[in-house]
């Protein structure tokens, strides 16, 4: 097991893509968590996600980026 | 204090994410909300995306400049190509208009950045290129809190 | 192709971060493994810290310079400060030599990004300043899927 291990390591190392969308999908989750714990009106800030998730601001927001969906961000303007 | 940075790069649209991202970055250090980078993010990917496809004609040569400072929460961003220029600005920037109605979204770029900016200057001239200048002043943390 | 880049910012070490994610992002476009961008964001920390803290003496006046180029899958980095230069370079690449014993990781900056990178090369002036030059050829999909 310990050489399968191995094996699938060195030959498929994780690729950027998929860690930025992992930290991305935990960034939103931790959003949502901190906007229903508080009750708050204001979104959390990048830096609340990223002192949860123990990560550079940074970095949130470049992994954020990688899940960007375009569309979504229309809707406001042509409704 | 004033923070400040200067990007350039390669006028291909595979650099529209790395563009974006790299704004958005350089305001991370003022604590956004992720509004407000939304926003942000929206803004320059339609400037770059028009001084790409626009600007350069999707020809790949040529470069995008882009220059971001940061006082009292307030960016003010420029965004340069030294493209094809724009000869009548007014028209432009009406919504709804494009010279490229095949693109999705079409026309309504400049509409998009005035709305979500404070303030959007444009300066173009025919053959030497368009510059957009924005301000946008962000929410601080004690307005949140107050 | 080649795709390029260039970014200048304020000598100021809430940079660091932007600068590291900015050459993170725009190497991303060609999806390189966690391991080469985790050793990409260190060598680009390394250098840029040692350009604040040695080449400005952390004096938040002066730009550092980051030019990235991506061919072939083979990333070039240049990492420039117009600081105070180094003397004795020979001196300076030697494990554990430091002029500023007390911080982190004191004296490892240059060994790391050797190590990390297939080339680097320093050139410096005092007065003038030190460029570092860095060569990583990182791995395609392709030769993965093989
Ligand atoms: N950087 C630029 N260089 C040249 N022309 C431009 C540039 N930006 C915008 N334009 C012109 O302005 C028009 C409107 O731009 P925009 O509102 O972004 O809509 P769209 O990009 O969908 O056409 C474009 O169709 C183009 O003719
Ligand atoms: N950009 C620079 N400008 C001036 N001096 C530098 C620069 N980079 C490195 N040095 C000198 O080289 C020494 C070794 O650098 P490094 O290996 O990164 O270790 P450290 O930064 O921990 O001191 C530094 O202590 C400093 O004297
Ligand atoms: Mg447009
Ligand atoms: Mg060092």
């Amino acid at each position: 097991i310990g050489e399968i291990r191995r094996y699938l390591r060195d030959n498929n190392p994780i690729r950027v893509s998929r860690s930025l969308r992992d930290i991305a999908y935990k960034a939103l989750q931790v959003r949502d968590h901190l906007m229903a714990e508080k009750k708050r009106e204001n979104e959390p800030t990048v830096q609340e996600i990223a002192r949860v998730l123990e990560v550079p601001k940074e970095d949130v927001v470049f992994a954020l980026d990688a899940i960007q969906d375009p569309v979504s961000l229309f809707e406001p303007i042509y409704n | 204090m004033q923070n400040r940075m200067e990007l350039s790069f390669s006028a291909i649209s595979s650099n529209e994410s790395f563009a974006r991202v790299t704004v958005a970055a350089f305001i991370a250090q003022i604590d956004p909300t992720m509004e407000e980078i939304t926003e942000i993010k929206t803004v320059v990917s339609e400037a770059v995306t028009n001084s790409i496809i626009h600007g350069y004609h999707n020809q790949s040569e040529g470069k995008v400049y882009i220059t971001a400072s940061i006082e009292n929460e307030c960016l003010e961003l420029i965004i340069r190509d030294e493209g094809m220029g724009i000869t009548d600005l007014e028209e432009a920037r009406q919504p709804l208009y494009t010279t490229k109605p095949e693109l999705e979204r079409s026309g309504m770029g400049f509409t998009i950045m005035e709305n979500f900016c404070d303030e959007m200057k444009v300066v173009s001239e025919p053959m030497l290129g368009t510059s957009i200048f924005l301000k946008k002043q962000l929410s601080t943390k004690k307005a949140i809190y107050n």
